[in-house]
This record gives structure tokens, C-alpha cells and sequence, in this order.
């Protein structure tokens, strides 16, 4: 009954949040869930979603599952090529498994 | 307008007595604190509250007093608030764009920072000045956007022109509208003209006593607390940009300061501006933004590094325009006035 | 009880007056924030601290008070709460629920949360009536629960009932003692019975009135500001849903309101109940839930649709209570108790 | 020394936090790991952990390692049987691996 | 010091007194909320701010009298306090640690827990002197870390040479200034320091007047609220450990008690320290810490488990310290001082 | 495109974040993210992210996206190691595919 799927995660600045999630609806996804995060990468840590002020130097962990190889290789790309030279922010792909395949 | 012996000491003595008002302590009590390494920590919701009731207060106490006032008396001091704004990113411009190791679209956004402003300098200036007894008009806090989108607006627009060009495009037009809409929607400025409208249409002045201009100094020191926590965090992300970014903002409050003095001179002679104005204005160009200007910049210009233009403006302009801006002008007010 | 033109002229320069007051135009400002795109944001934590703060508020004021008072006084009106909170529920399954494009689920919970009561709106009544100089038994706030709880327990009731026999069941009984439960253990509820149960027991005049009385005013203002800002956003959910939801929560409010005057001007014939208490009455009866009511219902009628019955609500109920049926029902008890 | 094992995610409206957990422990799982979220989907757009206020527009997304793959989908079942006939709410599960195979 | 009748039943009566005061309705009220299941909760942004209010209240404070006052007074006080402090942990280590079913290192983590102090408990016993016109030193409270740092500290030290030793080690030494430093560092003695170095140093009267003080008793009622919430909950972590932990929690901050008392005693004969600096030292010896303390010994002693300690403190001795041994002491010290 | 990738993920106490993060770094990862949690396992409820107050029961689920299977392993291996003795928490992995390679 469970029907494979892909998994998008797009972890970047939460200002980023409204832009990110425009270009995810447009690349034909149906959905996604954000939480707020904190982190480290390539351009310094970023740690104010839990102890300090201004959403500037926060981060979201956005994830949209997509049953479309297509769409989620489109937000991919997207992702990274608009964004990623200029804001920090990384995104990964993973395998699941849904069970409602038409909700995706 | 003589610097003799006598203001030089009467200066230190100022700036003394500064260093033990609230205001300035509680600042400099944060940045100790993190300094040493306390876990202390004013948390975010109550950070976001203390900006918004320090808005409201200065905007409904703007807006009551607007409503018996002289508007037109405001003109003069807006129109030289924007070009204070303005001539300040130009002399960014001029000076740190050209430094070596400074990347032009950073200096553009630290320049844009630096003219924007700081609603809680500004507050911390207007109480000096109501604790010394010198009047102001109660329209002078609402110069704030005058100064602030004027400077936001021309810095993004400059950087984009030179990076269109350095990307070999022909310097493309620049949406400005955009720009100003997203400052006047900012927490800040909407806290600020919400309180206007506030004070303006309606007789809130019950609420205002027993509320907003009650908790007002005390939320201001929780304010200070946190900014001074802040300014010690973002001046170590400092390190890693040019060392010309601390030379800027250390010096260039106390130079935007002064063109704030000198147009708001001109605004006392030519339009009756008072003295406690030109010096809050002098307060408000030295000021630089710590809340609303920021994701503004970064939408505007991303190619900018936060580190350099928050670090600059949080972890020194601010410092400086609280702890050395404020006595300054308030002793130079004295003497140009004979306070 | 005549409409002449003179309470008309009244109602027109009390409701223009109105306009004027703090509390509505904080709610009319958030909203127009909201409208023109703002940022403004008073953080979650600040929100619920507020509604914590009224509650407690109303809740000790009441206790020390009913310490001193006659509580047998409460029963007549009590009672009558009661039957105005279901007959606002019947009221909604008879109009609402029979419009065309209106699903029975839904209309049942949106009149759940009309017959339920709003803590906010309650309180900006009770201020009103404050600075009107028009007395008011101190427990009437406590007549709270018992509009609320009753009609949202009986509009679960119906729905369940309703579900239960379209899916060819035989109906079988809803447990109501979980929904009253649930009611009572809201954060809202919880802590307007904490402050009755201080104000009953212990003697908390210093902290009530150097704290919770103090910032009160204030704290509605802010409360205000996050109401309107939310009434904007949940306005848009109801784009979603049939246009009757707009119809019932802007005409309904008064129709409830009118009830609850009735009744209560029954009470103070019958039971000497003070023409404050009878227009702080209506107030409660026109008043719709924003904080408690809705999750109660969202468990209780999961089938419902919350954006019909949360748009309804806080996205027009509420306002109009508030900037309509608060001078409104002032202008009336003026006029029928020649105030 | 690692073992596989599922993962099943479900993100629905927070107030449903209670109960579901009730099920996941019911179903045989060991634990469970919860973040506020928020998102948007087929039921329109549910941001308040974010921005708003009240519990009743946010999100939760919890996630369950279980080495039974029974009891994942049991969770799977259940939860969409249950609640998303009237509650927002999307649930998959993933492969992954753990070291301590008895804890889970 | 004799305990006759008399005293007893001025001890009831002071006692029944004392559940009247605001400050213990509002820790039971909250108790009583979530032992009902209310949903009532304040959100953790303004408990943390309710805590950073009272600490900065009783430092600034301190300072301010510390500024005019004899500082020298302090050291035989202070000394005792370590003293005090040490001497609980070695008792929890003679009694608790011995009991069947009782781990060592979980009885040292709580005995640690015990000989460090609540800033709420001791903010609500200046109260309560105040509001008896006792007169403390101003210096009292500013006594919190001489005795909750070396409980700390050598709780720690203790339960690691333990684990150390039975590990099979030589008892290797334990770092004692990290353990220090994490204290200062903490989110409640930072800002009682920094409450200090503003008192001391600068002018905050206005502030602390129209502010800090203002808010106080005010959020320390909100601050009780959240203690008994929180009170509940942990209660039932309890009934995971060893019952032990009940009946050390029930009766040992009357021991310590006892003991502050007696060594301020002995103070108050050596070095002329106050009738209600004795008291107040009692209370703080009874207290036990809720906020700084349990990160310092999650820390400090990982194998320990949280579930004992914080049960044992939040749960039990808090509320035990505020009903029993606030009222308790203040009885005894008006026996023994004739106030 | 994309390439092979692992993503070690971590629930914890929150207090641990600081030390875990140092680990993790020092195994060989370029970054982390970080999430506020609450939970259940076996060491009972941890709900302070959610309604409470005090860190000291929230937990952290922090998550690394790294191309070395060793660098997952041996964040594994260590926290496992040291940590999970004495404090709560669980550990997992799971294959990803990430487009920057040279990133992680
Ligand atoms: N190796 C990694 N594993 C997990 N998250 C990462 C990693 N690298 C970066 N991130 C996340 O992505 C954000 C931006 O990364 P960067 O652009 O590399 O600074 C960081 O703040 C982290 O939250
Ligand atoms: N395609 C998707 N990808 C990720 N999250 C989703 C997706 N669709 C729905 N969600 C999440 O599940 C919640 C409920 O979805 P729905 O019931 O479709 O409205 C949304 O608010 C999102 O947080
Ligand atoms: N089976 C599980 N699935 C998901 N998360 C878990 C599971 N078991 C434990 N956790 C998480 O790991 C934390 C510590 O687990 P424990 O050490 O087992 O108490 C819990 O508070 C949960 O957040
Ligand atoms: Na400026
Ligand atoms: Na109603
Ligand atoms: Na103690």
C-alpha cells in the first residue's frame, strides 16, 4: 500500500522562507512543512532560533515530499542556483514511502 | 561654536556622568556580561515587546503632540533628514568602499546602516534630554523614517547598479518602491506610525501615562541590557571582515553627528528648529539601525555579508553613538546654545 | 424601550466617541497594519501573557468583591446566561445551518463559539461601563462560564448528534462532562477561576492593585493590537467558505446582544439586577470566543471546518462586538434606564 | 553494528499531539521525538508556530523509529484512518539505521 | 528559645496569615490548577523575564545600599553562609545518601540541590519582612551565591571522587573553578551581579523605583504561579525514585533552616547582624534552587538522575520552604528577639 | 548529479547541544542543523520544548549530512559512547543525496 516518494529538505536563512516555499509551489510540489532551526555550515554558525534575537541569523529546516522525481530535482536545482550563491543554506534528497500517493 | 578648554572639560565631566545614567550602564552591563561569559539572556518575545512598546511610546506621545502642533515647522528638519540619511551612504561611499580588502556591496550595506537609524538611541537620547530639562519638539522622533528609508533606499539602489554593471549589465533601474514599502512594513516603523495614528486620531492619553510612557525608561534599560549582549556577539563576527569596518564605525557616528548638528543648525536659524532638536537630530544621524534596517539590507543586497554591516552597526555604532555620540552632542548643544 | 431619533443621534456620537477610545481604535489598528502588509508582531508569549493578566484581573476583582457581596444576587442572571448561550446555539441551527452551501457541522460549531464568550471584549466592556461611571455588580464578569460553557457544550452536542444519525446511527449519547472539563481546564477559564479563588480567600489588594489593576488598561491595549491583526488574517480564511458565515457574524452579534439585554432587563425587574450588569450582559452575549472556544470545538466537532467557524468569529464577530455592540448596548441602557 | 529500522513521520494539527502519541505507544512503539512545525498543504496554509498565535493553527511533526516494521505500519494506518478523514495532516516512513537495535 | 505554647500558637496564627498572602495562594493556586488539569501556563519567555526582573530588583538594590553602607558587616555573614552551605550537603551525605534504595551520587546531586538557594523563596521572604516592618541589612540577599556555590561545588566534588573510587580510580581531582564559573555564568546570578555593579555604581533610582520595583511583587505572584505548575508536574517524577526523597524534601529545609538560624545567631551576638538578617539567612538556608542549580549538577554529575533531585526540590522542598518555613522562621524570630 | 550521502541525526538533552556539536565537528563534519524537541523513550516524557519551562527537559535534534560513511560512524560510535549512559537520547542514520558534494 505505501507508495515510494522523495523526500526534499532545504535547510537555509528563514527570510528566505516566503521565496523558498513560492518556488516550491511553483515547481509543482503540494506542500511543505518548516520548522525553525539553528546550525553551522561553510558560512558560520547561525544560532538565533533558540537563544538570541532577529530573525536575520535564524534558520528554517523547510521539507516537501513530492511522489515526482521531476519536481523535486526542480527545487533542487532552483534552490540552489537563485539562492545558494548568495545566502547560506544547503538541500538533500531522501527516499520515503507515503501512503495516500494522490495527497503528494 | 569654539571648542575651548572650558567644553573640553565640561565634556569629560558630561560624558562622566553619562557613564552613570541607567541607560548607558545597562548597555554596558550587557556587553560585560557576555564578555564574562554569562549565560544571561533576555528572551526574544520580551526583546520584540520592549521595541514595540518603546515605538508605541515615542509615536503616540509624536502623534499627541502633533495634533496641537505646528506641522509645517516639520518640513525643514524632514527634507534635511533625508539628505542626512543620503549624504551618509555617499560618504560611505567615498571612504570605506575605497579601503582595501572592503568589498563595494558591503560597504554600501554598512553605509546604508549607518544613515538608517536606531529607535533605541534615539529613545535613549530623548530622556537624556528630558532629564536635563532641555526641550524638543515632539515631532523630532518622527523624522526617523525620514532619514532612515532615503539612506536604505539609496545604498541598495547603489549597490545594485554597481553590481549590474560589475555583471556587465547596463546598470539596470532599481524597484524603489519595493524598498520603501518593506521598511514602512518593518516591526519598527509600523509600531511607530500605529502609535502615531494612535496619539493623532484618538485621546489615548490614559493609556499612555499608566502604560506606555510608564514602563517606557524601564523597558528601555531591559532593551539596553539585551543590545549590549548582542553588540558583544556580533562584534566578534567582526573578526572575520576587514579591520577597516571598526575604524568606520567607531569614527563615522561622531562625522554623521556632526552633519546632523550643522543641518539642524541651519534649521534653528532658518526655521526656528530648537536646540534640544538640532542635538536629537545630531543623536538620530549618529545613530545607526540595529532592528528594522538589517533584513531589509539582506534582501536588498545579498551579495553583502551580514557579518560585515551587523557587526559594524550592533557591535560598534551602536556602542559608540549610546556611549560617546550622546554626551557629545548634548555638551556641544550646550555650548553652541548657551544651555 | 422607543428608538427615537434622539437615541439614534446618541447612538451615532457615542459610537463616533467610541472610535476614539483606546481600546477600539488598538483593535482597528492592528487591523489596518495588518491590511497594508505590516510586519508588526506582538510575539505569542507576550499574547498569552496578556490574556493571563485579564482574567486574573477580572478573577480576583470579583472574588474580593463577591467576598463582600451578596451572591445569591447571581443566581436570576446566572440562569439566564445559560439559556442565552444555548439559545444562541438553537438560534444558529435554525438560520445558519439552514442556508444553502452552509455544511450543519459547521454552522453548529460557528454558533458554539457566538454563544461562547470573549474574555477581550468582555473586559473592553466592563472599561467602557468604567469610564461611563455606570455601576455594575462585581460577579457579573463570572457569569462567564456560564454563557460559555452551556452553549458550547450544546452545540457539540447537536453535532454529534447530527453526525451520528446522518451516518445511520442511532444517535448514541455524547459524554458531556469531558466538554465541560475541557472548558473549565482552558487556559482562559483556569485562570479567571485561579483569580476568583485569590480574591475569595486571600487578601491581595496591594498586588492587585499595584499590578494586575495597573497594567490592565494597558495590556488590553496590546491584546487589542494582536486581535486585530489576527481578525485580518482569519478575514481571509473566509474567502474559503460560503458568504452566509459573513452575513450571520456581523448581524448576529446584535440579534445575541439584544437577548441578552432582554433578559437581563427581565432580571433586573425580577431581581433589582443593575442596568451595568444588564448592558455588561449584552456585551457578553454579543461577545464570541477567540482563545478557549475554539479548541474545544475543533475536538469536539472534528468534522467542522475551522476556518467557517474561526473566520466567523475572530475575523468579524469579534470586531463588531467591539466596535458596534459595546456603544451600542451603552446607548440602549442609557436610554432605557435614563443613565 | 547497525541495524535497520523505520521511521515514520506524521505532521498534523498540534492539538492532535496527545492522541497520537497515545497511539504510537499503543501501536508498540518505544518513544517518539516531536518539533513544532508549521506548513501548508492540500487544507490550506498553517503558519502560527511561526508567526501567529494559538495552538490551533500549528503544526507538529513527530518522528518514530521502530525496528518492527508492523508496528510502523500500524502507525501509518491507524493515524490515517483515524484523524485525516477531518484533520490537515500527512504521514511516510523512511528507512534508516540504528546502532542500539533493543532500544527502539 | 524556648518553644512553649505561646509560641505555638502564635506559629498557627502566623501561619494561617501567611496562606493569605498573595505570594503562597498564588504557589498553591498554581499547584491546584495543574493538579486539576488546567491547561493554565505561562509561557516560558515570561517566566524567564519574571526571573530576570526580581534578581535585577534585589541587586540593584544591594548595590545601591551596599554604596552607603558597612560591607565589612558582611564577612562573618558570609563566611557563615558557606558554612551553611557545605554543612547541608554533608548532612545529605551522612543521612540521605545511607537510606536503602538511595544512590549515592543521586543523593549528593540532591543534597547539592538543598544547600543551594532559591531566589523566589528568598525574594518572598524579604517580602514578608518588609511587610512585618523588620529591618534587614541590604546586603542579605547579595549572601544567595557565598552559600550556593561551595553546596554546589562540593556536592560535585563528592560524588565524583565517589564515582571516581568506585570505578576503580585513585579518587583523581575534580576542577572546582569550572564548576564556580558555571554558577556566576548562570541566567540568575549574572543578573543578580549585574543588579549589583548597577546599584554600586550608578544612579538607577529612577528606574528602580518607577520599574524594578514597581513590577516586583507584582511578577513574583506570576513567578509563584509557575512555581506551583511546575511544583505539580515534577511532583510526579517523584513516584519513579526511592520515597526517601519525599520524607529528606518534607523535613530537611527545616533543618537547615534551623541551622541558618543558628548561625546567624551567632552572628547577630558576635557581629551585631540583624534580627532580620537572621531570619532572612534561615529562609535562604531552607530554600533549595530551582532554576540555576540543576544545569550546574546535570553537569556536574551525569550518572545522577534529574528525576531525584529536581523532583525533591521543585516538588516538594520550594513549597515546603515557602509555606512552612517562611512562616516558621519569622515566628521564631519574634520569639527569640522580642520583635 | 547527485550525489551519495549520509545523514546522522542525534535527539538529546538540550544542555548537550554545545558538547555535541563539538564532537561533531571534531569527528569531521562541515556543519550541522540543530531543532528544539520534545519526546519519550525509555528514560520517560521530555516535554519542556513545548509547554514548559527550564531547559533541563527540552531536548535537541540535531542532524549532519556528510559524504563520509566513516565521519556518520564515528559520530555514532562517540556520542553513543560518551553520552548515552547517562543522558537520554538516540542516535540514526539515514542515505541522503546531496547536489554540492564539496559542501559536506
Ligand atoms: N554538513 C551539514 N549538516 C547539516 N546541516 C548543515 C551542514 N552544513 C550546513 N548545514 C546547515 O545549513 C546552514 C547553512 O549552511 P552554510 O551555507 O554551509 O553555512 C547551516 O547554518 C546549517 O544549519
Ligand atoms: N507535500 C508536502 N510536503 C511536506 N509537507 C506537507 C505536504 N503536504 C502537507 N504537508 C504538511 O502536512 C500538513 C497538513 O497537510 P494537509 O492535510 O494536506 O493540509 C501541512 O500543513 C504541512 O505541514
Ligand atoms: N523510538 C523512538 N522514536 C523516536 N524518538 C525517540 C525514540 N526513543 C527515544 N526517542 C527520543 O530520544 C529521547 C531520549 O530517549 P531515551 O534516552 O530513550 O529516553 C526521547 O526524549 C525522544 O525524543
Ligand atoms: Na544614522
Ligand atoms: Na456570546
Ligand atoms: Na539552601
Amino acid at each position: 500500500m505505501m507508495n515510494k516518494a522523495k523526500k526534499v529538505v532545504v535547510v537555509t536563512e528563514k527570510i528566505l522562507l516566503g521565496k523558498i516555499v513560492d518556488l516550491i509551489l511553483a515547481a509543482g510540489a503540494t506542500g511543505y512543512t518548516a520548522v525553525l532551526a539553528s546550525g553551522q555550515g561553510g558560512r558560520g554558525v547561525r544560532t538565533d532560533a533558540l537563544t538570541g534575537h532577529g530573525d536575520i541569523f535564524s534558520n528554517i529546516r523547510i521539507e516537501v515530499i513530492t511522489v515526482s522525481d521531476e519536481v523535486a530535482q526542480k527545487i533542487i536545482d532552483q534552490v540552489i542556483a537563485k539562492y545558494f550563491n548568495n545566502y547560506s543554506g544547503i538541500a538533500y534528497i531522501e527516499d520515503v514511502w507515503v501512503a495516500r500517493r494522490d495527497h503528494f | 561654536m569654539a571648542l575651548n578648554m572650558d567644553v573640553l572639560l565640561g565634556f569629560f565631566h558630561t560624558f562622566l556622568t553619562q557613564f552613570q545614567t541607567p541607560t548607558l550602564a545597562f548597555l554596558l552591563g550587557g556587553m560585560l556580561a557576555a564578555a564574562l561569559g554569562s549565560k544571561l539572556d533576555i528572551p526574544d518575545a520580551i526583546y520584540r515587546f520592549c521595541v514595540f512598546m518603546l515605538l508605541m511610546r515615542i509615536g503616540i506621545q509624536g502623534g499627541m503632540e502633533i495634533r496641537e502642533g505646528d506641522i509645517g515647522a516639520m518640513l525643514l528638519p524632514a527634507l534635511f533628514s533625508a539628505v542626512i540619511g543620503m549624504t551618509i551612504v555617499v560618504l560611505g561611499w567615498l571612504t570605506l568602499a575605497r579601503l582595501r580588502g572592503v568589498r563595494m556591496d558591503d560597504a554600501l550595506a554598512t553605509a546604508g546602516l549607518f544613515g538608517a537609524v536606531s529607535a533605541s538611541t534615539m529613545a535613549a537620547g530623548m530622556f537624556m534630554l528630558e532629564d536635563e530639562g532641555i526641550f524638543f519638539e515632539a515631532w523630532v522622533p518622527a523624522l526617523y523614517p525620514f532619514m532612515d528609508i532615503p539612506a536604505l533606499v539609496l545604498a541598495i539602489v547603489l549597490a545594485n547598479l554597481y553590481l549590474s554593471k560589475k555583471n556587465g549589465g547596463s546598470g539596470q533601474r532599481v524597484a524603489i518602491w519595493p524598498i520603501v514599502k518593506e521598511s514602512l512594513q518593518g516591526p519598527a516603523l509600523s509600531a511607530m506610525l500605529l502609535g502615531l495614528a494612535i496619539g493623532l486620531f484618538t485621546r489615548p492619553e490614559v493609556v499612555f501615562e499608566g502604560f506606555y510612557d510608564l514602563l517606557f525608561r524601564g523597558l528601555l534599560t531591559v532593551l539596553m541590557v539585551t543590545m549590549g549582549i548582542e553588540a558583544w556577539q556580533r562584534l566578534s563576527e567582526l573578526r572575520k571582515v576587514a579591520h577597516w569596518y571598526i575604524a568606520y564605525a567607531f569614527v563615522m557616528p561622531i562625522v554623521h553627528g556632526l552633519i546632523g548638528f550643522g543641518l539642524g543648525y541651519i534649521a534653528h536659524l532658518l526655521a526656528g528648529f530648537s536646540p534640544g532638536g538640532v542635538i536629537l537630530l545630531a543623536i538620530i544621524a549618529a545613530s545607526s539601525s540595529d532592528i528594522s534596517g538589517p533584513p531589509t539590507l539582506r534582501a536588498g543586497i545579498p551579495t553583502a555579508n551580514p557579518s560585515s554591516y551587523i557587526g559594524s552597526s550592533t557591535g560598534v555604532g551602536t556602542p559608540v553613538a549610546i556611549a560617546i555620540c550622546i554626551p557629545l552632542f548634548l555638551i556641544l548643544g550646550q555650548a553652541v546654545f548657551d544651555l
